[in-house]
């Protein structure tokens, strides 16, 4: 049983770390992650820069449809504004990459901001056709607008440097990502401890009684829809910087669905859930990919009935979690920590 | 219907009902006082089986009715056996009218003679709502609005009504016209009531007999009559005091602690 | 009315109607508030007590008519900026962002009073560190201490009792730091015991913070023990105003609202 | 949860690491089939071609005795799994060759191919971008681009019929796109018409404004491009419908005896161009071989599609790679010497899976022309072996 956890002034109430015990595990954590790329492959290292994309990709979601509660179908989309807007303004105007990824944000949040506006208006699943057209639009333009994104062929992107310093490999990346995680989660978890994240929060759970409060709805929604964005092109930027290569194939619709299945398997309107929801999203499909590999060369023979398996065992999964914690992993991992501080008492 | 010992835990971990009991014979209406929080409303969801719904469970205890015991049967076969839960809040569906609000609160009837025999019981104990059968549900006042959830619960036939705050945010007369009603209810169609409610006078004058509830459990029972004369209960629940009425700008400037001896 | 009278009208509502699709919510209304008074609005179920609060927050617009408050013309004023004037208010059935905790809710109310910005709150260091904690003190000290709701601050709105609720509702009122105090059934569904502490909550700030107070209520106990003034609205007019003695005797109110006397008094005992 | 996983998956690498300890030396190919997902028809024939192509060549005693070792994973026809895929068996195996799933796979680690990796790589592809080993050493195709097969195409159009009226009908994906472009042009060089361009989805169902946008543009020819059957099937019976007399072809992939099982008697109307021979035409040794293998391994299997023979071709190229590289010095282990190898294959002799091979550009442009025959359900040629020059 966790006790002597008593606070003695508010400062301390209001710290992100409430206790020393998280702060030790964090701390192990963060050595984890320092630790990490000097002992996995380079698939492993792959799958753990996937990871931070989507983390970060996630977290923007979850301020977004989360936090404000506006539900967004073009969140692909906004990964495709971010992800060429730094491919050419790398390519094509030479800007190093260091400078693209944010001003690719800032694209990508101007996009978002458009698409936003018609959220004053329509609320629920009208928004979430609405924000469809985002998907449509932005694909098109992709495609079409050759002479900039150089249409299906895409473009190659060169490796972010820093001097003769090249990150060109899944090990080198990683930093990069793991940096752009903290800072993101950071000032996420930031934001919605402060006047914006609640006014946030106000506009999901009781919009009418939020304007009372003196929350500019017009003001706080678009800021959402632009901040979560910024977060959405900052992911495509970093993710297609790490691929090397752009196409407009990367950001299909199903990715936003991907994304949403994220911040809910997670947990809505949580931080944290959204980084156990991009975690599950992209490692348990992949850990079962692995699996059934290893388990069709134990049974040859049976390879196509074993791997096409491995979906069906994921779209169990995904059902199970859903039923099993409607409220996402955050809840089961709440549920968890609250078992360690009562133990040995149920309640 | 009977309830006895009961424990109530909300999501694994809350506790809400601690060896909580209650009786109600049929035919009689009983009512539940208490503070906000003290489990009135779980109570009346424990026996309706709707706790399951908000992920609560009845961990310890049984209930009964006539005889048969019901904690852990599903809600609809709840209803089916004859137990009807009036919510708080007024819940009707506004966008049918009055009179398919009272279909929908009928759909267990079968047949359609059945059906229209009731909605006209309704009428007879609210002739308001008939007046107004085909206006949406939504558009009508909150007087109104209260009326129908208890005519929607009477469509189905039920032999135990458990109504919630029946008297919440209505004029003094429309509360005066709904008690009136409950208890012409309860006589003429020999419904067993537990009524939750806040107007406590208002509650014991109508009740043959009284619960206070206090954090989960029961701490005082009695005839209704019996419990009107108690002293805690006149200074607590009925504001009166050794010198007869009190002012609430009396209570300004001090606060009173309870003597329950639990 | 004398002219001292006249200078103290804080919030002047005049000839207010309002009507939704043909159907009359308001016909008329005027009435004036003054500053520091309890302001009592009764009427049957329908009357247009909540739609006249809503006229002053600016969720409807009326069609003809006019609201001032100290010389603001508030149907110039867009919802969300009705707020910065120094009106605040609660709700019937309790409008609390659910989701939130107590803390979270009450802090809500500041938000016209907070500085930081979208960039300065995601960084969370220096001015918006303090401000933050600044925020938490007071908002500890001068309200969860003064509601008496310290044990559930922490709690997640939905999950507390109504009264609970209700008291939360008051307390995020409070933190807009208001100049007028707008309550709608600040005692329904509360028991004895507890619309006594709400009635002393009001009395309170009432009192000792100088808020001028408009109070919707049932429970006729209340309204007349604590109300400066009384106006009943039925059918969206307006049939009485004055002190509450006259208010209880007056026969329209009576007949359209109040009944037999013995069930008016029923919970005074009297 | 993260960690357990990471520890489960780090128990797995730790084998996997084992596993390369020992296989180092070893000839080893790693492909991504894509087993599941919508072109799970050809990576199913695919995988089971690749393993053919390694048993038979270990059971006739490997690379100068050395076995070939072989692993594959699926990819599921989705470019982010089969990179993982990629990256994973790369990181487990250390492959010499490996073997990709699609064009947009191709496309995305082409550059690090080249800069990193340094496998001989080919893929479910006829990609203009694999053939090109200026930009792309290591990359390669075993038939002829899909510019090629437009080149084919259309020739055969223009001598039948010139100046006639055509349209293009592909996929709305990466690689239905790819070679429209450069098809459009050839059309004007050959003289030919080029009237319309249909657009759909793959597996598109409501086709018909397309089919009434030809009508009224009056094409005499359509190809096809970028499809599997599906679609296909339905344009040519809903253009019989509406009355059209469009002659319909198409490359590779809808060059495959399932479609004319769907087209039924429609069969005859129907032409394709393909790089190797079909599983029925038994007058050649090496399908003769492929027959009889596949009687021995698989009684249950009739057939072989067109995908076994493109995979089957892939590894054997990839095959005589090694051979050819395990001559030189520092053998098949030094990724130049396998490009050297490769590239050097001039006049290699298929048994007539091919007409025999020579790379030129990274590429075997070849292509033959078959019609659909209505009462076989089979292709039947009806051109020669074309080479293309450029």
């Amino acid at each position: 049983m966790r006790s002597g956890d008593f606070k003695e002034d508010y400062i301390k109430d209001e710290a992100i770390f409430q206790s020393v015990f998280v702060k030790f595990w964090l701390g192990l954590f963060f050595v984890f992650l320092v630790l990490f790329p000097f002992a996995a492959n380079i698939h492993m290292l792959y799958i753990a820069n996937l990871i931070g994309f989507a983390v970060i990709g996630a977290v923007g979601l979850n301020l977004l449809t989360g936090f404000t509660g506006q539900i967004s179908l073009g969140h692909a989309a906004f990964l495709g504004v971010g992800a060429y807007a730094s491919a050419i303004l790398i390519t094509r105007c030479g800007f190093s990459f260091w400078l693209s990824v944010p001003l690719a944000g800032l694209v990508s949040a101007l996009a978002g901001f458009l698409i936003g506006l018609p959220s004053l208006r329509v609320k629920g699943l009208y928004l979430c056709i609405a924000t469809l057209a985002s998907q449509f639009i932005f694909g098109f333009i992709f495609v079409h607008w050759e002479s900039m994104t150089n249409g299906i062929t895409g473009i190659h992107i060169p490796p972010p440097s820093i001097g003769d310093f090249k990150f060109d490999t899944e090990r080198k990346f990683y930093w990069i990502t793991l940096v752009s995680v903290i800072l993101a989660v950071g000032y996420a978890r930031n934001l919605v401890r402060s006047k914006m994240g609640r006014a946030f929060m106000a506009i999901r759970d009781r919009d009418l009684a939020a304007e009372i409060m003196g929350i500019n709805l017009f003001r706080y929604k678009l800021s959402s829809f632009a901040i979560s964005s910024f977060y959405a092109g900052v992911a495509g930027a970093l993710w297609v910087s790490f691929l090397k290569v752009v196409t407009p194939e990367h950001f299909p619709f199903l990715l936003s669905i991907e994304y949403l299945a994220m911040i809910i398997v997670g947990g809505l309107g949580s931080v944290l859930g959204s980084i156990f929801g991009a975690i599950f999203m992209t490692l348990v499909p992949e850990t079962l990919s692995v699996l059934s590999d290893i388990v069709k060369e134990m049974a040859p023979g049976w390879e196509n009935l074993i791997i096409p398996f491995k979906e069906v065992v994921f779209g169990f999964l995904i059902v199970g979690f859903l039923v099993f914690e409607p409220h996402g992993l955050v809840e089961i991992w709440n549920r968890i920590k609250k078992f360690f501080i009562l133990w040995p008492f149920s309640y | 219907m009977l309830v006895n010992n009961i424990e109530v835990i909300y999501h694994n971990v809350i506790l809400v009902l601690k060896g909580m009991s209650l009786k109600a014979y049929e035919g009689q209406i009983v009512t539940i006082l208490g503070n906000n929080g003290a489990g009135k409303t779980t109570t009346l969801k424990a026996i309706s089986g709707l706790l399951s719904s908000e992920d609560g469970k009845v961990t310890d205890g049984y209930i009964q009715f006539n005889g048969e015991r019901i904690d852990r049967t599903s809600p609809e076969k709840i209803v089916r056996k004859g137990i009807f839960q009036v919510m708080e809040g007024r819940r009707v569906f506004g966008d049918l009218t009055v009179e398919e609000n009272l279909v929908v609160g009928g759909h267990i009837n079968k047949n359609t003679k059945k059906m229209r025999e009731d909605i006209e019981k309704v009428y007879h104990y609210f002739p308001r709502l008939a007046q107004r059968k085909g206006t949406l549900a939504g558009y009508i006042s909150g007087g109104e609005q209260q009326m129908l959830v208890i005519g929607r619960g009477l469509m189905a036939s039920p032999r135990l009504m458990l109504l919630d705050e029946p008297s919440m945010g209505l004029s003094p007369l429309l509360v005066a016209e709904i008690f009136e009603i409950i208890q012409r209810i309860n006589k003429q169609e020999g419904v067993t009531i537990v009524l939750v409610e806040q107007n406590a006078r208002l509650a014991l004058s109508i009740a043959d007999h009284g619960y206070v509830m206090e954090n989960g459990r029961i701490v005082l029972d009695d005839e209704a009559s019996k419990l009107e004369q108690n002293a805690d209960v006149q200074e607590f629940y009925l504001g009166l005091t050794e010198v007869g009425k009190k002012s609430y700008r009396d209570v300004k400037h001090y606060k009173r602690r309870k003597r329950w001896l639990t | 009315m004398s002219d001292s009278a006249k200078e103290d009208i804080q919030l002047l509502i005049e000839d207010i109607h309002l009507d939704f699709g043909g159907l009359k919510a308001l016909n008329g209304v005027s009435a004036s508030v003054r500053k520091g008074e309890i302001f009592s609005i009764i009427g049957p179920n329908g009357a247009g007590k909540t739609s006249l609060l809503n006229c002053i927050n600016r969720f409807y617009t009326p069609s003809k008519g006019k609201i001032l408050f100290e010389g603001h013309d508030l149907l110039k004023y867009k919802p969300h900026k009705i707020s910065t004037l120094g009106i605040a208010r609660t709700f019937q059935n309790v409008e609390l962002f659910k989701y939130m905790t107590v803390l979270d809710n009450i802090k809500l109310g500041r938000h016209i009073h907070l500085k930081s910005g979208f960039l300065s709150g995601g960084i969370y260091y220096g001015k918006t560190r303090r401000e933050e904690i600044e925020l938490r003190e007071e908002i500890e000290e001068k309200i969860i201490d003064f509601l008496e709701i310290e044990h559930i601050r922490k709690s997640i709105v939905h999950t507390l009792p109504f009264g609970m609720q209700k008291r939360v509702e008051l307390g995020r009122a409070l933190a807009m730091k208001p100049k007028i105090l707008l309550l709608d059934e600040p005692a329904a569904g509360m028991n004895l015991e507890e619309t006594e502490d709400i009635v002393r909550f009001i009395l309170d700030i009432n009192e000792e913070w100088g808020v001028t107070i408009i109070l919707i209520e049932h429970d006729m106990g209340v309204v007349m023990d604590i109300s400066d003034r009384v106006c009943v609205l039925d059918f969206g007019e307006k049939i009485a105003e004055g002190k509450p003695d006259q208010v209880r005797r007056d026969e329209h109110v009576i007949k359209a609202y109040l009944g037999q006397a013995d069930l008016t008094l029923s919970r005074l005992g009297a | 949860m993260k960690k357990t996983v990471f520890f489960v998956l780090s128990v797995i690498m730790f084998c996997g690491m084992l596993g390369i300890a020992i296989a180092e030396q070893l000839p080893t190919i790693c492909a991504i089939h894509p087993y599941t997902g919508r072109f799970a028809f050809a990576g199913i024939e695919g995988a089971a071609a690749m393993q053919d192509v390694v048993d038979m060549t270990n059971e006739a005693g490997g690379i100068n005795g050395k076995k070939i070792q072989y692993y594959w994973a699926d990819g599921e026809y989705k470019d982010d799994v089969g990179i993982a895929a990629f990256k994973r068996l790369y990181a487990q195996y250390k492959p010499q060759i490996m073997f990709g799933q699609s064009t947009g796979m191709t496309k995305a680690l082409g550059p690090e191919i080249k800069s990193r990796y340094k496998t001989l790589y080919s893929a479910y592809t006829f990609a203009q971008e694999a053939a090109n080993p200026k930009e792309n050493p290591y990359l390669f195709l075993p038939g002829p681009r899909y510019v090629d097969q437009f080149g084919v195409l259309l020739k055969y159009i223009a001598k039948e019929k010139p100046g006639a009226n055509v349209a293009f009908f592909y996929s709305d994906t990466e690689f239905g796109r790819e070679p429209i472009a450069a098809g459009k042009e050839m059309c004007k060089k050959l003289g030919l018409h080029f009237v319309a361009e249909e657009i759909s989805k793959v597996g598109g169902v409501d086709l018909t404004t397309q089919v009434l946008d030809m009508k009224a543009k009056k094409a005499e020819y359509c190809i096809f491009h970028g499809f599997v059957s599906n679609p296909v099937t339905a344009v040519v019976k809903l253009s019989k419908d509406y009355g059209l007399n469009i002659k319909f072809m198409g490359t590779f992939w809808t060059t495959e005896q399932q479609l004319l099982n769907e087209l039924g008697p429609l069969a005859a109307e129907y032409r394709g161009v393909s790089a190797y021979s079909f599983f029925y035409q038994s007058e050649f040794p090496e399908i003769k071989k492929i027959q009889e293998w596949t009687k021995k391994k698989y009684p249950k299997i009739q057939y072989r599609s067109q995908s076994y023979m493109q995979v089957y071709m892939s590894t054997t190229l990839f095959v005589e790679s090694f051979k050819r590289a395990d001559k030189m010095k520092g053998g098949f282990n030094k990724p130049e010497n396998l490009v050297k190898a490769f590239q050097s294959i001039k006049n290699y002799d298929v048994g007539g899976l091919m007409p025999p091979v020579t790379i030129v550009n990274n590429s075997v442009p070849v292509g033959r022309i078959y019609r659909g025959n209505a009462k076989t359900r089979q292709f039947d040629p009806i051109s020669d072996w074309i080479v293309i020059e450029d």
